[in-house]
């Protein structure tokens, strides 16, 4: 499995309309199986990069890979229908899968019981907290059962505690089902934290300004001093990027 | 560091491998399968617990106490105000009736059943005119959200015939249609469309983009895209313009009732009030604007508000849901 | 109640307590029932009876508009037919106005189409009149009720009545929307005249009256106008008896002075063969016929269109017979419903 | 670590100390007084940059060709059609009208001068009722939106008055006042007092919480709270109401002066249409009819839009504030 | 300056209606110039204790004394006008505390430049980013001039390199006009970065469940290794409180 190539950028570029260039000259693999983080700061076009792989956009220039069965995204919100309960929000990905009518119910009860939610399956979003709420995106997203799963700053929105805590219910998912992850964040801890692989972008255009590998990702907190140090190193070389914008 | 130093590592064969384990195991029968896993499920049940605060209805007396009882005690103490003046005052019956009259004209109308005759006949036209609407509005605002150079080229007319009062259309429609329920009909319909239309414009558009590009990701075509997700997300909008709808309904088929009486006409509320004018009968002018009142407040309270409640306590947009 | 009382002493001790009001407001319909109004302000007669007083006019549709005028303060007086009249009273327990006068009789009739010529014939049909609870419509109801048909005032019964204004009547009965109507003069002649589909006269509610006459229009004023200002209302009698006695002189030349205000206040004269027969079909006359009044009364709860109540009180006729007994002419009857 | 434990550690004295001292440095010449704040500064600085972009607000070609042409493209090929079919099936021009007829009947009423009076009476009586309205109902609002127990009294027949078509309040303002502009301005009161009253009232319903404490936090008395605080948070519902508020004066108005003519009462646009529906002009109604729309729409754009959208500018509620 | 007290909290107990005890016997006692952070999960009441200190409610039992100059108070939203500049929102402040109208502007120039943030003064919130307007409040705060600052969670919105950044402002002005602050929080490590003392409570009711003091603050970073260490060990012994709510 490992060593394949998942997705594959070659000489990204994207421009919306007239505006300035946003993405420039992006290069980049990412093998099967391999969690990559994205770290960059507000507006340097993360989100536009990712959304170029999930094929919500095209680019202006170069080609983007991906596999044929396409990616599952996650993003900041939650974005679950508000007017159905947990269970069938993965009912709906399901359907939309093609799964049969009666596989759905159990499968999805399945998904929910992967991220501990079996208990709240018929409850609605806005009765759920917002750690709950992505734990059910995630589930959705794991419905999809695509080899590719995109996440747009997918704690960003949570509270500390929430945040720690869903690092390692991904990281347990992702060990579970060897899904391809590319994680988009602006948390230089939480990318030294969860990442196989960071990559840094710069800023307007964004183009990929650093990139770092992490050795042993078992048994990683965020308080280890391995990640505390990679922090350190990658903080630097961020804000080094944003004060070329200051001037 | 250099602006375009990569820090690659190649050996991280080893935890690759141990993932590719892990995921070999089935989906399914994986309560216990990780490490730690039962740990993190109780700090997560805990956190749940915690960030998880059960809807505290308030109660139903409390309800009745603080918003029902209100306003009837204060419509109560209105009419005994009222009635004072009539006795004290005496001021000329034809001007300012007494509450007693007032409800003496409904008993009378009730008795002699014009006032039954009356509301059954305009309610009957109402919803009968509101039906029309819907299945005339639905279609068309579904066509204008969804195909936008329509929506921009009709959208604005569309809101402008909002500003036209209902009642324009009536001598219009008497030229038309001559005294005949196809005037009332016609107003009520030029009335409520719009409203409808722009409802469910308004609706479509304020549906978060956000599920819209949800709806792409898991797969969905046009088609299901709309029916799945727009059209659920996009029901606040339509019920609001629903209700709008009605009271556009209500008011127009009062304003043609009004000023068109006569001929095939049937005899409703407005009618009614038209004639007790006529006859100088303030009070039944009053209890007829009275019944008209009572009658457009039941509706919202018995049809729409429900709906209307039901809905937005489903997506938690009424004060209530927690967060 | 004080008001009332109040105003059936104010003519004896007039002179005592009040002077000539500085404005009187008068209200009429371009209509030709209406002729001692028209008449009355074309000739200046009223001007030349009011002298100092200005005169002011108002144009109206129908009756309730003008009570409604009078109700409110708008205007003083107004011609106007006798069950408005009778339901301002009736409504503001006799405080409201008093008649001092007629002005006109006569001159109304049903009209229906080819094929109805008994009242045999009219089961099922649709038949208009001008306004609710107004002289032609009670008339129509107690008419049919008579015929032994039912009716009420929601369009329902055996014969449907709907009340629908005179203009509109006549465009649906051309269209065939209706199979006839009760109007007053000169719709009843216009709708011989333009209404088409063999429009011909079924009944004509002189017929129904002992001696032919029934009252069509009276002169009304306002209680309070009468109270504080006798000598304006006498001025005012003076002027009217003038007019009706006018039109009763000039026969020939009314049909002319009536249409150029028609003219003048509708923006569409009459044709010549429609105000010709109008005005052979009504009578003017200063009597309000007391006598009648009771019956219409009757008739108007009879056919629902009235509420119960007591129109003792309803004529003050001092002013008139006063006017009328110093030109030596016959002082006229208010029935016992009020001041002679 | 057992429940009450707690790990106290006195020797924080030093780092007391260096605050003490850097507090006695003055706040106002602070610029270069602490160590590495050029560098926190620049990189502040950067990230400001980088967080907002600036307002590019669409160009006005850009907004021209997108929301202003297509509404009249599609007006002026709905008039053509219309003048195609007139001209095609030679329908009775006693029924309908081409377009011409009825340009050539707003060209008759301008002529005659009956037009303008009638555009300069309703919009005069519009606008006085409107003002009026204002001034009754914004001391009304303030009052029940204050006191919260008369709102819970008052609030909901306010509400109810609402839904109460303001043509039925004609037959009984025309008992009351007869056919004088009284009964005009009456009807004109009831439909706009109560949604500028609602208005006021749910604007300050809005107010997040969080600027009231805000307010008393800062040290605001509950008159500077009312006026530098909840007032100007409150203004967006309050312009709301007011755009409303006219849509209703203008509304009741035109039913006024359908039903209500004659008498003293002054020639209006629904005098003007009634007339024209009595004389049978299909031509003069729809002429009318059209120019009570215009002005309805443009009363809206020329006033109401552009404060509205100026208000919410300026608090970044408007598509094209950043964030 | 040293050593007085400056908040002294004596059982205190709150209760909202009919509903369950939120507090329940809370003693606390706060020095002047003192830098103290409120740790605690999600619904503890925290806010609820910042309310109580900043005057904005009522204990149900206990007593609470603050200064009389009373406390500035600053949210998790900023909860700026949003009809009024930058500038003027900090004037707002100034003009409530009675500074006479010649003095504000320049005074609020001043402040906005503490915060470097001279060049906004005439932007309005919505077109500042969330650093911006939070740094905007933090003025607003200063501008009260009260010897105590509350904080209730006032970077929990921003994003990781914002947040980073606000904490060494925050620090400085701290240093700079020795301000006794509370800063309530529920982010372990924000809380070990700041405070100079860190006040763990218990969920339902709110109590007191640990303390720790940190010796040296000078030259902190969020991934020092000191910082780390007291997280691991804060982190243990909140994780137990959240574990207690499971059952
Ligand atoms: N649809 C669009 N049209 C025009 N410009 C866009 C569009 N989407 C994004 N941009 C611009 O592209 C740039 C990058 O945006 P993007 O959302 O990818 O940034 P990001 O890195 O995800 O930022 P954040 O961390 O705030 O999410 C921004 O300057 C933005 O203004
Ligand atoms: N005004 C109120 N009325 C009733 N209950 C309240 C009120 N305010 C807070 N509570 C309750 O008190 C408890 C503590 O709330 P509080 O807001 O203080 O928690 P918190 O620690 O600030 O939580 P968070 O981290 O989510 O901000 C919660 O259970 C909440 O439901
Ligand atoms: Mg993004
Ligand atoms: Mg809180």
């Amino acid at each position: 499995m490992s060593g394949q190539t998942a997705i594959r950028i070659d000489r990204l570029g994207k421009r919306f309309g007239a505006g300035p260039l946003v993405l420039d000259d992006v290069n980049l693999s990412i093998e099967t199986g391999e969690f990559v983080c994205l770290l960059g700061a507000s507006g340097c076009g993360k989100s536009t990069l990712l959304n170029l792989i999930a094929g919500l956009d095209r680019p202006t220039t170069g080609s983007i890979d991906v596999p044929a069965e396409g990616a599952a995204v996650m993003f900041q919100e939650s974005a679950l229908m508000p007017w159905l309960t947990a269970r069938q929000n993965v009912e709906l990905a399901l359907r939309l899968r093609g799964v049969a009518r009666t596989a759905r119910r159990t499968e999805a009860l399945e998904l929910l019981d992967v991220v501990n939610l079996a208990d709240a399956a018929e409850k609605r979003p806005h009765e759920l907290s917002g750690g709950m709420r992505q734990r059910v995106a995630l589930a959705r997203a794991l419905a999809q059962d695509r080899p590719v799963l995109l996440m747009d700053e997918p704690f960003a929105a949570l509270d500390a505690i929430t945040r720690d805590l869903l690092h390692e219910e991904l990281e347990r998912v992702w060990r579970r089902t060897g899904r391809t992850i590319v994680f988009v964040t602006h948390n230089v801890r939480e990318a030294a934290r969860l990442g196989q692989r960071v990559v840094l972008l710069s800023s307007r255009p964004g183009r990929v300004a650093g990139e770092w590998r992490i050795d042993t990702t078992e048994r990683r907190r965020i308080e280890s001093p391995e990640v505390a140090a990679l922090s350190i190193e990658i903080t630097e070389q961020l804000r080094k990027e944003i004060r070329r914008n200051a001037a | 560091m250099p602006h375009d130093a990569t820090l690659l590592d190649e050996r991280d064969a080893a935890a690759r491998a141990a993932a590719a384990d892990l995921a070999r195991t089935p989906e399914a029968s994986a309560r216990t399968a990780d490490h730690g896993h039962d740990d993190l499920r109780s700090l997560e049940a805990g956190l749940d617990r915690l960030q998880t605060s059960p809807d505290r209805a308030p109660s139903a007396w409390r309800r009745f106490t603080t918003s029902v009882l209100p306003p009837i005690l204060f419509v109560v103490a209105l009419i005994a105000a009222w009635q004072l003046y009539v006795v004290i005052a005496q001021p000329r019956p034809d001007i300012v009736p007494g509450p007693v009259d007032v409800f003496n004209a409904i008993v009378l109308g009730w008795e002699s059943g014009r006032l039954q005759l009356a509301v059954i006949t305009s309610l009957e036209r109402g919803v009968v005119g509101f039906l029309i609407a819907v299945i005339v509005g639905t279609p068309l605002g579904l066509l204008l959200a969804e195909v936008k150079p329509l929506r921009r080229a009709v959208g604005p007319i569309i809101s402008g015939l909002q500003v036209l009062p209902s009642v324009a259309w009536v001598p219009a429609a008497i030229l038309w249609f001559g005294l005949t329920d196809a005037t009332v009909y016609f107003v009520v319909l030029m009335g409520a469309v719009p409203s409808i239309v722009n409802g469910l414009i308004s609706g479509v558009e304020q549906v978060p983009p956000q599920l819209r590009r949800v709806g792409t990701v898991l797969g969905a075509n046009r088609t299901r895209l709309a029916t799945l997700i727009v059209l659920p997300a996009a029901l606040p909008g339509y019920v609001a313009g629903l209700k709008q709808g009605w009271a556009f309904s209500w008011r127009s088929l009062m304003a043609a009732e009004i000023i068109a009486m006569g001929g095939t006409i049937g005899f409703g509320l407005g009618s009614m009030l038209q004639q007790s004018r006529e006859l100088a009968d303030i009070g039944g002018v009053l209890a007829t604007v009275l019944v008209i009142l009572v009658i457009g407040i039941l509706i919202e309270l018995a049809f729409f508000a429900p709906l209307e409640r039901r809905m937005l306590r489903r997506r938690g947009l009424l004060q209530g849901g927690t967060r | 109640a004080p008001q009332s009382a109040a105003g059936q002493t104010a003519a004896a001790d007039a002179a005592a307590t009040t002077e000539p009001a500085a404005e009187l407001r008068l209200g009429y319909f371009a209509n030709v029932t209406h002729a001692p109004a028209l008449v009355g302000l074309e000739e200046g007669l009223f001007a030349d009876a009011l002298g100092d007083t200005e005169l002011t006019t108002q144009v109206f549709n129908a009756g309730p508009a003008a009570i409604e005028a009078l109700t409110a303060g708008a205007i003083d007086a107004t011609y106007i037919g006798p069950n408005p009249s009778i339901n301002t009273f009736i409504q503001s327990g006799g405080q409201s106005a008093h008649i001092v006068a007629g002005a006109a009789t006569g001159g109304a009739a049903l009209v229906v189409r080819e094929g109805i010529d008994s009242a045999k014939d009219l089961a099922g049909t649709t038949l208009a009149t001008p306004q609710l609870g107004n002289t032609q419509d009670v008339a129509l109801r107690s008419w049919l009720a008579d015929e032994g048909y039912e009716t009420d005032t929601t369009g329902g019964g055996d014969v449907h009545i709907t009340p629908t204004e005179n203009a509109q009547t006549l465009t649906l009965f051309q269209q065939g929307g209706l199979d006839g109507a009760w109007l007053p003069e000169p719709w009843v002649s216009r709708l011989l005249a333009d209404g088409g589909r063999g429009a011909h006269v079924l009944v004509d509610e002189a017929d129904l009256w002992e001696d032919g006459a029934f009252p069509t229009t009276v002169l009304l004023v306002r209680a309070e106008f009468l109270a504080e200002h006798p000598e304006t209302v006498e001025a005012l009698l003076e002027g009217h008896v003038a007019s009706v006695a006018w039109l009763d002189e000039h026969a020939d030349e009314a049909s002319t002075v009536i249409n150029s205000v028609i003219e003048k206040d509708t923006g569409k004269p009459l044709a010549d063969e429609v105000i010709t027969r109008a005005l052979e079909h009504v009578t003017f006359s200063v009597d309000p016929h007391a006598e009648t009044f009771e019956t219409l009364v009757e008739n108007g709860l009879e056919a629902g269109t009235q509420k119960d109540g007591s129109i003792d009180g309803l004529f003050d006729l001092r002013l008139l017979n006063t006017l009328l007994e110093a030109d030596d002419g016959e002082p006229v009857s208010a029935g016992g419903l009020g001041e002679e």
